[in-house]
Order: C-alpha cells, then sequence, then structure tokens
C-alpha cells in the first residue's frame, strides 16, 4: 500500500503554447511504490504536464511538490537534483553518438573537466546488463535498432537513481521478450519504494501494471481512481468520452483473387555483404484480405514492406506479380502507380512533411493526377483533402495547418489520408497505430475493414501481439529475413506466433 | 537647417562656395584610399569647396548610380574615378549634358565628352622599371614578375611596359604569378618561385605590397640580400617607407592626382579653360634620393 | 522612430503575423529610416527610388533562383562566379564575334543551365552537400571565367592581331537592355526582372514541381517515398537558377557594356542575404518568390540610403551589419 | 595515376573505412599529383614542404575554430574579416602606440572573443540561423576594422600630425612569430598552429565540454533534455572560435609585419572547405580536429603544388574546384 504522502504533486496546473490553453487545472499526484498510469487520448496533455514536472518548460500557473517542499524546476539539470528522472517521448538520444557518450549525457564522469571514457563504458555496460541487453557501447546509437535504443533511453533515466521516474510511451519500440525484462525492471523499481509514472496507449500494458490511473481528456482533469476500480471499458470511456463496442472489430472477410504474389524476394544491405536483411521471401495476399506480419525487432518485415514499394532500388531483388502482371519495381514512384501504397512506421521521419499544411501532405502522393499538365488545381486540391479529412474523421482547426501542429493520431490520420487519395489496390501497413490513443485506434482499425470490402489487399506489420491476432485474416511470421511459419486466422495464437518470432522453424507451412 | 542649405547652395551658384562630388570605384585598394585623403587635403586647403565622397564597392552599377546620385543633387562639379571606361561613359556624358563638369581621374572613359582626365601612364611607368632593372642587373639576370590582376588595365600596363622595358637586354623573367595585389599571396607565389629556383637576381611586382611580401618570403629564406626588389605606386606609407627601410630598391610612384584634380576643379570653376588632357608625372624612389622625396622620371 | 510610429508597426505585426508581414515589417523599418535620415529630401524625389529599383533588379533576379535552391535545403555558392561566366561568354559572342542576341542569348541562358546542372548533379545524384558542391562550381566557374576570357574584360575595345585596339559599337541587345520606357521611369531590366519574378513565383506556388521543392526541403525521405522525383526535382532547382543567374549575367553585362571575369565576387552573400530576410528559411521547406521580392527591396532601399546618404565605407558596412540583425530578428517566428 | 597504385589505394580505403581513412586519400591523391607534375623536383625539395606548413598554419588555425563551430552544426562566415580587425587592432596597438606584446596580445584575443561572443549570442541565445548571424557579424567587423585603421594598412610607417611619415621598428613580437627555429626549419607559426591544434583536440575529444558540442550538433533537443548547457556551450563554442581567429589574425599581422584592414577576404570559404574536405560533416554533430589537420595538409598542399608550377590563375581556379569535387566524392560514406 502507498504511504499517505505523495512523492510528487502538481495542483492546478495551467499551461498554454501561444494562445491554446493544452492543461486546464489539472492536478496529479504519485506516491513511492506506485504504478501511476497516465492516460487520454492524443494531444490531451499528459506530455506536456510530465515536461513541466521534468523542468522542461517552465512558464506555467500552478505548484509542484516534491516531498512536500513547493519546487519549480526551471530545467532539465534541476529537476534531475530534485529526484525526476524522465523516459521521453521523442527519444532524447544523440544518434551519431556512442550508447556509452549518450547514457552520459549532460553528466558526464569526469577529472578535472576531462571525460573518464573508460569509467563510461564500464558503468554502461553495467547499466545496460540490467536491461537484459548487451550491445557494444562504443557503437554509435544511430547503428542500432529503434528497440534497442529505446531501452537506452530507458538506461538513460535509471543511471540518475530518481525517486520519481517517468515513462512516456517507453514501450512502443519494444518487443515482447524486451517489455517483459522492462516491467520486471518496473516491480523491482516499485519495491524500492520509488514513484513510477507510466504513459501509454497500450490497453494489455496499463491492464497489467497500473497501481492508479489518471486520465486526462483534451487538457481537462478526467480522474484518478485506483487501477481495480477502471476496467478497459470504462478507462476508454473516461479518455475518450464515449463507449467503443469492441477493440477489434475485424469484420467478416470475403477474401477475392491473388492479388500480391512474392517469391524469392530479398534485401541486401548497403554494402551488399553479410547476410540479407530480407532472405527469399515468399508470400501472397488476395484482395480484400488482411495479411499480418508478426516478428521480432530485425525480423526484416519492415524492409520487406520497404523493398516491394522501391524504396531500396536495386537493393532488392525478387519476383513479384500484382495482379498476374510481373512487377518490377525500381523507386516508390513506379510503386505508386501501379497502385501500391506503403504507410512507413515513423511518420514524423518518413511519412509526413511535418512543415507543410494538411492539404499538401494529403495530395503529394497524387499531386500527378490532381494538377494535369503539371498545374496545380489549388481547389481541388483542397477538396479532395476534405472529402480524405471526413472520411477519417481527421480533427484539426484547418486543412492549411501545418502537419507538424497535429497532434500524434491526427498526424498518422493525414498519412493514411495521402496513401488513399491515391486510390491504392495493395496497402503496405507499418504499424498503422504507433502512439495513437485507443479513440483513433479504433477508427484507423474500422477503415482497414471499410478499404478490404472494397476489395484492397492490406499487409499489416504490428507488433502488438493483440492487434496482430484480432486483424489479420491470415499470418505470415518472420525471424530473420525468412518466413518461419504461416498460420490461418484460427491457428494464430500469441504462443505460436511468438515461438516462430523466435526462429523455431514450423513443420507446417501449409494453408 | 534645409533652410540654411539652400542658402549655402544659392551661395554656391553665386560662385564662392561649391560642391564637388567625388565617386571613387573602391575603397578596397590603399592607393585609391591615397587618393581620397590626397583630394580632402588638397580641398581643405580652400574653404569655399565642400566635397562629397562616394565609394562604389568595385561595383560598376554602383558607380553608375552614384553618378546619377549627384547629377540629381546638383553638385558644381564631378570628379570621378571610374571602375570601368565603357559603361561609366553615358552617365558621365549625361553629367556634362547637365551641366556639371566632369574630371576623369585615373582610369579614362571612352570617347571626348568630358571635361578633363588626369592620370599617369601604366605602361611608361612599366617600361621604366623594366629599362631600370636591366641597367641595376648590368643586363643580365633572372627577374620573378608578380603580376597584380591581370583582369584590371593597370596590371596588364604594367606588365606588358616591364616587358618592353627589358626587351633587348639580357633579363629573363622565369616567374610570373598572379598575386591579385595581395601581400600574403606574394609572399606564398615567391616561396614556390625561392623553391625552385636557385638563383633569382631581380623581383619585380606590380605594387608595393607585392614586393613587401617577396621580401619577406626572401628574407625567411636568408636570401633576401641577393635579390633586387623593385615596385610600383610609392604611396608614402608604403612603398617609400619600404625603400626608406632598406627593404625594397627602387619603387616608382604612380601619382594619385589628388592635388591636381582639385587644382584644375578650381580653374574649371572659375571659368578658365583647362587642357582636355593631364598626363602625372612619375618619380622614382631609390635609397640614394628617398630622403629627397626622389626624383622625376 | 517615435511611439506614435510603433503602434501601428505592431497593429500591422500582429495582424499580418504572417512569415510576409514579418517581412514587410523589416523593410518598413529601413523606408522609416530612409524618411528620417534623408539627405537633400533626396527619399521624396523619384530618382532613388527608380534607381533603386534598377539596381535591384539583377540582385533580385539572382535572389529568386537563390529561393528556389534554398526551399530544397540547399544553397547555391555559384551563383556569383556563374554569373560571370555568362557575362563574359555573352559579350564574346555578341561583341567581339558579333554574333545576333538571337543564339548568343539561348547560348548563354545554356552556359547557366549547364553549371546548375552540374552543381545540382552534384547535390541531388551524388549527395554531396550542397555548400561544397557549389563552392567547387563557384571556383571552377570564375576558372572558367578567366580562361575564357583570357583574363581580360570583354569589352568594345577588341584587341586586333597585331596588338592594337580597334572599337566596335555596342551590340544592340545591349543597349535595348540598359534602356528605359514608359517616359524614362522604367528600365527594361526591372521588368526583366518582375518577369523572372513571376515566372518563378508560378512555377513554385502554382506548378506540381513547386510542391515538390517544398516537399524535398521539408523532408526529402517522405517526399521520396511519396513518389516525388526528388533527384530530377532539385537537379531542376538548381539548373533553374543557373539560367536566372545567367539571365542576370545578361543584364550586368549590357549594364555594364561589358563582360568582367572578376563580376559577381560576393554575389552569393548578397542573395543569400536578400533571400533570408525576406524571411525563407534556410532549412528548407518554407518560403516564397513573394517574400524574396520583399528582401529584394529591404536589401535595395537600406544600401540605396546608406549610399544616397554618402556615409562612408566603414560606416556603411557596420551599419549593414547592425541591421541585417535587426531586420532577421524582427522577423523571427516566436518560440515561448 | 596508373593501376599499380590504385590497389593499394584501395587497401588503405578499405582497411582504414574511417573518416579518418578517407581524409587521408584525397590528401594522397593530391600528394600523388603533385609528385606527378611537378617542376624541377620542388616535390623532393624541403623548401616546398617547410612553406606550405607555414602557410597552411594560419589557415589551420582557422580551420580549427571553425571546426569546433561546425560540430555545434553551425558555421561562421565572420573569421575573415575578425582576422582583419584583429590584425589591425594588433598592428595599432604594438607598432602605432607601442604597447607591450604582454597587453596587446590578450587585448587582441579578447576582441577576438568578443566578436564571437557577440555571433554566438545572437546564433545561440537569440536563435538567429548561424549563415546570418555571422554574415552580420562578417560585415560588421570588416566595418570595424576599417573604421579602426581610417581604411589604411597600419605599418611601421607612422604617420605624424603634419602628414608626413615616420619609420618605426618592426615590434620584436613581430619578429618572433616570424621566425624559424630548429636549424631554421620550423616556422614558428606552424608551432602556434600545432598547440592550437593540440588544444582543441583535447577540448573536443577529451573535455566533458566538447562531448557537448557534439550532442549539440548531433540532436540540438536531445542535447537540452539531457541537462546539457546548450546555450552556454554553443557560445562558448563561437568564443573559441573567435580567439582562435584571433591567434591567427596576430600570426598574420607578424608575418606581413603590418595589419590590413582588407586581409582575409574570403578565408571563411577555405576554412570551410578544409573543415569539409576533412571529412567534417556541415550538418554538425561529426568530425574533428584530426580530420581537419589531414585537410589543412590536404588544401595546403593543393595550393602550394599549383603555385610550384605556377599554374595560370583561371588553371588554379578551375583545378581547385575539380580537386575539391573530386577529394569530397573519395571520402562519401557508401549509402546504397
Ligand atoms: N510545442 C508545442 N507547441 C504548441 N502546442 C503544443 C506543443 N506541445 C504541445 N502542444 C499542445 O499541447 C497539447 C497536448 O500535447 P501533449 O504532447 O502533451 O499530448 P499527449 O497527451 O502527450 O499526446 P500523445 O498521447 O499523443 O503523446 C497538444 O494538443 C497541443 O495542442
Ligand atoms: N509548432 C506547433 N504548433 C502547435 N502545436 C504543436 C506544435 N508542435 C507540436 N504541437 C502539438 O504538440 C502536440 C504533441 O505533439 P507530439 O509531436 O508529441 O505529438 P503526439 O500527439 O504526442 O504524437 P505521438 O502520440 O505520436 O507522440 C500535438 O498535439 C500538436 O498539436
Ligand atoms: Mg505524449
Ligand atoms: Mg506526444
Amino acid at each position: 500500500m502507498p504511504p499517505d504522502k505523495p512523492l510528487a504533486a502538481m495542483a492546478g496546473i495551467h499551461k498554454h503554447f501561444g494562445g491554446v490553453e493544452v492543461l486546464r487545472d489539472v492536478r496529479f499526484e504519485v506516491f513511492g511504490g506506485e504504478v501511476h498510469v497516465l492516460a487520454g487520448e492524443n494531444g490531451a496533455g499528459k506530455s506536456t504536464l510530465i515536461k513541466i514536472l521534468a523542468g522542461v518548460y517552465c512558464d506555467f500557473q500552478g505548484t509542484i511538490e516534491i516531498d512536500g517542499r513547493r519546487v519549480r524546476p526551471r530545467s532539465p539539470i534541476e529537476a534531475r537534483a530534485m529526484g525526476v528522472a524522465v523516459i521521453h517521448q521523442e527519444l532524447s538520444l544523440v544518434p551519431s553518438m556512442s550508447v556509452a557518450d549518450n547514457l552520459f549525457l549532460g553528466q558526464p564522469l569526469t577529472n578535472r573537466g576531462l571525460v573518464r571514457d573508460g569509467e563510461h563504458r564500464r558503468q554502461a555496460r553495467t547499466l545496460l546488463g540490467q536491461l537484459g541487453i548487451e550491445p557494444d557501447v562504443n557503437r554509435a546509437v544511430e547503428d542500432l535498432p529503434i528497440g534497442t535504443r529505446q531501452l537506452v533511453e530507458i538506461a538513460k533515466a535509471l543511471r540518475h537513481d530518481a525517486r520519481v521516474i517517468v515513462m512516456d510511451e517507453p514501450t512502443s519500440a519494444l518487443t515482447a521478450p524486451e517489455v517483459e525484462r522492462l516491467f520486471a525492471l518496473i516491480q523491482c523499481l516499485k519495491a524500492q519504494g520509488r514513484a513510477i509514472v507510466y504513459i501509454t496507449h497500450k490497453m494489455e500494458e496499463i491492464e497489467r501494471i497500473a497501481d492508479r490511473i489518471t486520465v486526462l481528456r483534451d487538457g481537462l482533469w478526467v480522474g484518478t481512481a485506483p487501477a481495480r476500480e477502471l476496467p478497459t471499458p470504462k478507462l476508454i470511456q473516461w479518455m475518450i468520452g464515449r463507449e467503443v463496442e469492441s477493440q477489434f472489430p475485424r469484420h467478416q472477410p470475403r477474401p477475392g483473387p491473388v492479388l500480391l504474389r512474392v517469391e524469392d524476394f530479398s534485401v541486401f544491405d548497403g554494402s551488399r555483404r553479410g547476410r540479407p536483411l530480407v532472405d527469399r521471401v515468399s508470400l501472397s495476399v488476395r484482395s480484400g484480405e488482411i495479411l499480418g506480419i508478426g516478428g521480432l525487432q530485425g525480423s526484416g518485415a519492415s524492409e520487406l514492406l520497404m523493398g516491394l514499394f522501391g524504396g531500396y532500388g536495386r537493393l532488392a531483388q525478387g519476383r513479384a506479380w500484382l495482379d498476374e502482371t510481373p512487377l518490377a519495381i525500381r523507386s516508390p514512384r513506379h510503386a505508386i502507380r501501379r497502385g501500391i501504397a506503403l504507410l512507413t512506421n515513423d511518420r514524423k521521419a518518413t511519412g509526413l512533411v511535418l512543415s507543410m499544411s494538411i492539404v499538401a501532405n494529403a495530395t503529394m502522393a497524387d499531386l500527378a493526377r490532381l494538377s494535369p499538365g503539371g498545374w496545380r488545381r489549388p481547389r481541388g486540391e483542397w477538396a479532395a483533402a476534405a472529402r480524405l479529412g471526413r472520411a477519417l474523421n481527421l480533427r484539426a482547426a484547418s486543412l492549411g495547418m501545418e502537419a507538424g501542429e497535429l497532434s500524434g493520431g491526427n498526424q498518422q490520420k493525414v498519412a493514411l489520408a495521402k496513401w488513399l487519395q491515391t486510390d491504392p489496390r495493395l496497402l503496405l501497413l507499418d504499424e498503422p497505430t504507433r502512439g495513437v490513443d485507443v479513440g483513433a485506434k479504433h477508427e484507423i482499425y474500422e477503415l482497414m475493414n471499410q478499404w478490404t470490402s472494397r476489395g484492397i489487399g492490406i499487409i499489416l506489420i504490428t507488433s502488438e501481439m493483440p492487434e496482430l491476432l484480432a486483424m489479420s485474416d491470415r499470418i505470415v511470421v518472420m525471424h530473420r529475413g525468412r518466413v518461419t511459419s504461416q498460420l490461418s486466422r484460427e491457428e494464430a495464437t500469441a504462443d505460436r506466433v511468438l515461438e516462430a518470432a523466435m526462429g523455431k522453424q514450423m513443420e507446417n507451412l501449409a494453408t | 537647417s534645409s533652410g540654411d542649405k539652400d542658402a549655402t547652395r544659392a551661395a554656391g551658384k553665386a560662385r564662392d562656395f561649391y560642391t564637388i562630388g567625388m565617386s571613387q570605384c573602391n575603397l578596397g585598394e590603399p592607393w585609391r584610399v591615397q587618393m581620397n585623403a590626397d583630394l580632402k587635403a588638397a580641398a581643405d586647403k580652400h574653404p569655399n569647396i565642400e566635397i562629397v565622397f562616394k565609394d562604389a564597392q568595385n561595383d560598376t552599377l554602383k558607380q553608375r548610380a552614384h553618378v546619377e546620385e549627384f547629377v540629381s543633387a546638383g553638385v558644381d562639379l564631378l570628379i570621378i574615378s571610374p571602375k570601368e571606361a565603357a559603361p561609366l561613359t553615358e552617365p558621365v556624358a549625361k553629367a556634362v549634358d547637365a551641366g556639371i563638369p566632369v574630371i576623369v581621374l585615373d582610369r579614362a572613359v571612352q570617347g571626348d565628352n568630358y571635361t578633363c582626365f588626369i592620370g599617369a601612364d601604366n605602361k611608361l611607368i612599366g617600361k621604366a622599371a623594366g629599362a631600370w632593372l636591366a641597367k641595376k642587373l648590368g643586363d643580365k639576370g633572372k627577374v620573378v614578375e608578380l603580376k597584380g590582376l591581370m583582369t584590371s588595365i593597370p596590371g596588364h600596363d604594367r606588365h606588358s611596359g616591364f616587358l618592353e622595358g627589358i626587351a633587348g637586354s639580357g633579363l629573363e623573367v622565369i616567374f610570373e604569378a598572379d598575386m591579385k595585389w595581395l601581400e600574403p599571396d606574394a609572399r606564398k607565389e615567391m616561396d614556390s618561385a625561392l623553391a625552385r629556383f636557385d638563383t633569382i637576381d631581380a623581383v619585380y611586382a606590380h605594387n608595393d605590397p607585392g614586393a613587401h611580401g617577396a621580401y619577406l618570403a626572401a628574407k625567411a629564406a636568408g636570401r633576401e640580400k641577393d635579390i633586387v626588389f623593385v615596385g610600383i605606386d610609392a604611396l608614402p606609407q608604403e612603398g617609400v617607407a619600404y625603400v626608406a627601410q632598406g627593404i625594397l630598391s627602387a619603387t616608382f610612384q604612380y601619382p594619385t592626382g589628388g592635388a591636381e584634380a582639385i587644382d584644375t576643379a578650381l580653374r574649371i570653376l572659375a571659368g578658365e579653360e583647362v587642357p582636355k588632357k593631364i598626363v602625372l608625372g612619375s618619380r622614382l624612389f631609390t635609397a640614394d634620393n628617398v630622403k629627397q622625396g626622389g626624383e622625376p622620371l | 522612430m517615435n511611439t506614435s510610429e510603433r503602434t501601428p508597426l505592431r497593429a500591422i505585426a500582429t495582424s499580418l503575423g504572417s512569415p510576409a508581414g514579418r517581412a514587410l515589417v523589416a523593410l518598413l523599418l529601413v523606408l522609416v529610416l530612409g524618411g528620417v535620415v534623408n539627405a537633400e529630401g533626396a527619399c521624396f524625389k523619384l530618382g532613388p527610388h527608380r534607381g533603386m529599383l534598377r539596381q535591384a533588379a539583377v540582385c533580385g533576379i539572382r535572389a529568386c533562383g537563390m529561393t528556389l535552391v534554398i526551399i530544397t535545403g540547399g544553397i547555391d555558392l555559384a551563383v556569383g562566379s556563374v554569373l560571370a561566366l555568362v557575362a563574359v561568354s555573352f559579350s564574346l559572342m555578341t561583341i567581339h564575334w558579333a554574333w545576333s542576341a538571337w543564339l548568343a542569348a539561348p547560348l548563354a541562358l545554356a552556359i547557366g543551365a549547364a553549371c546548375g546542372g552540374v552543381s545540382g548533379t552534384l547535390a541531388a545524384r551524388l549527395r554531396l552537400q550542397p555548400f561544397i558542391a557549389t563552392l567547387a562550381m563557384m571556383v571552377f566557374a570564375r576558372g572558367m571565367a578567366k580562361w575564357v576570357s583570357g583574363g581580360q574584360k570583354i569589352s568594345t575595345a577588341v584587341q586586333n592581331a597585331d596588338g592594337t585596339y580597334r572599337y566596335v559599337d555596342v551590340p544592340g541587345v545591349f543597349r535595348a537592355i540598359d534602356s528605359r520606357i514608359f517616359g524614362d521611369n522604367l528600365s527594361v531590366v526591372t521588368l526583366i526582372f518582375l518577369a523572372c519574378a513571376a515566372l518563378t513565383w508560378i512555377a513554385l506556388a502554382r506548378h506540381r514541381w513547386g510542391r515538390e521543392l517544398y516537399a524535398i526541403g521539408g523532408n526529402e525521405e517522405a517526399a521520396r517515398l511519396s513518389g516525388v522525383p526528388v533527384v530530377w526535382a532539385k537537379t531542376l532547382a538548381y539548373v533553374v537558377c543557373g539560367v536566372l543567374v545567367a539571365v542576370a549575367g545578361i543584364c550586368q553585362a549590357a549594364q555594364e557594356q561589358q563582360g568582367d571575369p572578376e563580376a559577381g565576387m560576393g554575389y552569393e552573400l548578397t542573395a543569400i542575404a536578400i533571400v533570408v530576410i525576406g524571411g525563407t528559411n534556410l532549412m528548407g521547406g518554407r518560403g516564397g518568390i513573394g517574400l524574396t521580392l520583399i528582401g529584394t527591396l529591404t536589401i535595395g532601399y537600406l544600401d540605396k540610403i546608406l549610399s544616397v546618404n554618402a556615409v562612408p565605407e566603414a560606416g556603411r558596412l557596420v551599419l549593414t551589419g547592425i541591421i541585417i540583425v535587426a531586420a532577421v530578428l524582427t522577423q523571427k517566428r516566436r518560440r515561448w
């Protein structure tokens, strides 16, 4: 049972960006020895609240108490000195620097100003060992897979021996075993009497580790309750203000003829040495069908989609047919012309041009058709974007807004809109719901249903097991670039998928 | 205060106060800074003239604009040291047509629609330098020529004049390089020449900073005593100083014509006839005559 | 500046709030400066404004080209020396070889396009950093200009085989470009500038290619994955920049009545300054020709004011530095 | 270059593979060029190498400062004109006012630091784009240099009140800096360069501040969230760059025995070229002093080879452009 005095307490927090109030009279307190989940839709203000606690934003109204003392952290360093450490949602790592340097960034161990690199490396190995990984600490972070990066980010926060540890969507890029290790660690930290603030959009995580839950909606405090008093349906209602009948509304599929057939498809890495990232994969998708691809980090699933889409140019090799006509794709341009669309797994880095308007983003992949003879028709573009916006239930003040000003879920919808505008035959979806709140997730699932009912074929990559199992009509599991298993909807269970994802070759490549 | 100005202007028309506009093409070169200084010094001796300076920063179009600005501001006389002949011919002609006498300094404009041209002859100076060097070296020797920008007329003339000057003698140019009028570049090029050739008898640089840079390079190599350094321009704080300090053996003055220009201007404003072209004489400075202020060529 | 002026300025700044509004504030600041320090009431005569427009025109043409490149997130340091190369070649063709302008002008534009094409290929296809690719082109084109011209200015004084000079007439095209129309009030170069600006504006704001440039500047990878022909669109930006610089080179040759291989030194920095003062971001993805027009006027007036008041060299440089900072500060996008 | 040479080059490139390895390949290419085109066997004499080292030294000092700034993702266009300002001020103090070097040198360094501090504040605290902030400083410092010097070179010819000149001695500190030691084989400026390089190397590679600079260049927001004092560290980079440029300015004044307000034109581009040819990335976050040393040698030798062979200006520029591209291409990190 948590002690009666909170370790950290925030009250009457108001915060505005320019003219927009994003937090209004929000209160929040966390006790030692508890995991306090902060939940809410995209853009509800969770990250903002946490950044105030972490000293990133210092112009706000309201009070913060840590250990009963009134404080006002004015910089990340000050907050850390007060015992608050944050695992940021946007990873606060420097890609070009080594793992060890990143772990000690901001507070290196020094000897008269000179950095003690040997000591850094030693301590870095220990810290990462606790999380169960042993990467080369001299390697640049950019050379690591995204999951390992997230673990490095976690280790970085743990280094400070803080009493309040804030984790803002720490598992968005982690694989199941890594999540398990993180949860074990959280239990351990909890036992030491530390307070954990945990932000996530994944319901099953909330169910597993939450002790108490605070919900924000539109910058307002909705309520705080012990986890057992807030079952998932009720939690969802608090978050989005209405009920969602079923979390995964996959309709009865009606698969048509084979849409895409791929044989012996490989993707090589840049040096063309070493193992191919995708190794002689064969698969097929029917129209109206959702083919799920399961796999852990480094399974090559993302590379497979990118390769099919032409993103790797000549590094991707193999035979493929779309509608029984051969497909020789050298670039995304060709792919789009053939009716293929790829929603990438990182909307900020590869999906959207954040500095352009919603209209510009939504029409970017289809400009050729929208601008006959090369001359653009702004009105036509606006109309197209408006139509898509309505179809996707996009929430934005104006279609002229820059995409960078939208919340994550709405950004994801703009990225989807871009591909719908091209009228694709085949949709390649790589983590379509990453970092998206339950409400928006549900909407995206409904959209997937609509598209398949129109005969579009979908390949879906997702790291969320429930989503994979519930939404896929068929599942292909990959391990280190090779297909290790094909499962029908009925055969698929979490255990079997996981087993195949870990590399256990299965006999039944039937179905 | 604008009333005052008008009064002054009215007085100017009454021929006891004159405003002279001076359009300088570039103040990046010390020689042109000196020209402006000479003009100012000469003008300061006459309380009834005021001189307004504009600097075109080596930009022909700017200089054109400056001439137009002076015309529309209604100066009494215009002095221009043009960057280029061709493009400034027309603005100068327009000024003359507007009734403003124009003195062209140093570089000419085309045609004859100006009042007076004052300048020196680079080719003659280059020739004199060549001849002097041939005599000094006894008609044989190896010469390094450090050229200014060959795009510019002075650089060109100083080069061709020099070749004329040494024609027929046994002097041989063994190394020539563009040092772009800049001292650091001159030192760099001289370094290279020194590295390549074990015998260098003389350095002829198109300006004094170039000769000075060459001297410093030779000094660093311990070979400055074996080499005769000759420069051009003879500004008091540069070439003349170097000769006085024993760095250069000789420098040939390239006169700025500042004093002459003011002199001529006063005569024009007083209604006197002036010659269409005044060629300024040059002076030679050597260790022997530098105390006496050099001797005319 | 007194308080009565500041309030409307503020009002404009707030009401417009957009990048264009902020750029206009900077222009206004400069104009107010011109009204205050105002030798012989020059500000209220027509001449200085007319002159400013003519001088700013050639800068403006270059700045339009630079805008295209900067929007892709690149930079073109070669504008000055490509201008010199084009000016020299064009003068050579029209003055020395007496070719018709109808032949010489397209060839001159082709030279500009070729230089831009090389820079663009290096930057877009071979993925060199634009700064270094165009730095190399800057040095290279300057060398070519000197080589083509033999290190001499190409003017109406043509050297004969025997070393003597003969003087030829200024070609008609030079006179035509350097003339004025509408009762001597509008220079032809100003018209050419406006035409160039209009064309680039249309390309940027109304053509697919313009949208592609913004996308590339904003997020090149996202653009590529959305089917934007990144290499091609980016290379074309450098090519068009080269062509615009060639137009500027022809205008400059016409105004100077000669081709000077030393022309255009430092023009790259002026062009960039104009684009940035207008409010286009050097990071790419934002900005436009409208802003560059405002920037052209700001820098043009600043120059003119300093020159009309005969501010000496040192003071002029010091003031220019200060005013650039002031102008950029006024139009900084507020964070919080 | 024949095939027998190419194989070992390849081997080196592959075996080293690192940025330093790639930078060395570029240097080697230039050296091979020097061995091939080699007027009177100059390549095998000591003189050119010694001369190269001396000339490259002053460039190198500036490039070290530039490296710091570029690693933070910035750029410093003001190095040339700050150098001129320092050279002029230092000459004024030591030659005209005959102050002791122990007083003048720290003051000169302080001037460099102040200029850097202003650029740094504009770029780091006020968040102007470094390009435009230092462009303004470039213009401003040049104006100050002209103002302080009255537009004239500050040399040993000192003007008296009556307009005549008297000649003073070259100050001892000038002679000391311009001298050579170790049997005339090593210039003092080369030593100063090596000392500056060593200090910046330690700061960058071993000191926590250096680590912070890399972090800022790599991901400024992440650095801020991790508690790096971003504004302060970044400003300091510009300040130290200013100090190094001041050192270069003192060296240059000593070598020229005068302070020239026109000195340093175009030095910013050379300094950037050196840093980039070494392999440091203009995007920031990567690179180092070691690479800059190699780049200094590459550019230094290139210059020297062209000069020893008395290549005419035009050819020199054309070749420099081509070789810069070749050098940068050899060391491009292979994508796919
Ligand atoms: N830098 C910013 N500039 C302007 N507005 C901002 C900024 N950061 C946040 N906001 C505003 O704050 C609101 C809350 O954002 P916040 O990042 O806290 O949401 P969140 O709850 O963390 O969402 P998510 O679940 O998607 O991470 C947003 O809707 C947005 O309007
Ligand atoms: N420049 C900006 N102006 C206005 N609002 C902004 C700006 N930048 C960010 N925001 C707001 O910040 C909020 C949070 O931004 P963020 O990038 O963290 O998205 P997010 O909703 O948290 O996405 P995700 O769930 O993927 O993390 C968004 O809702 C967006 O409205
Ligand atoms: Mg968030
Ligand atoms: Mg967020």
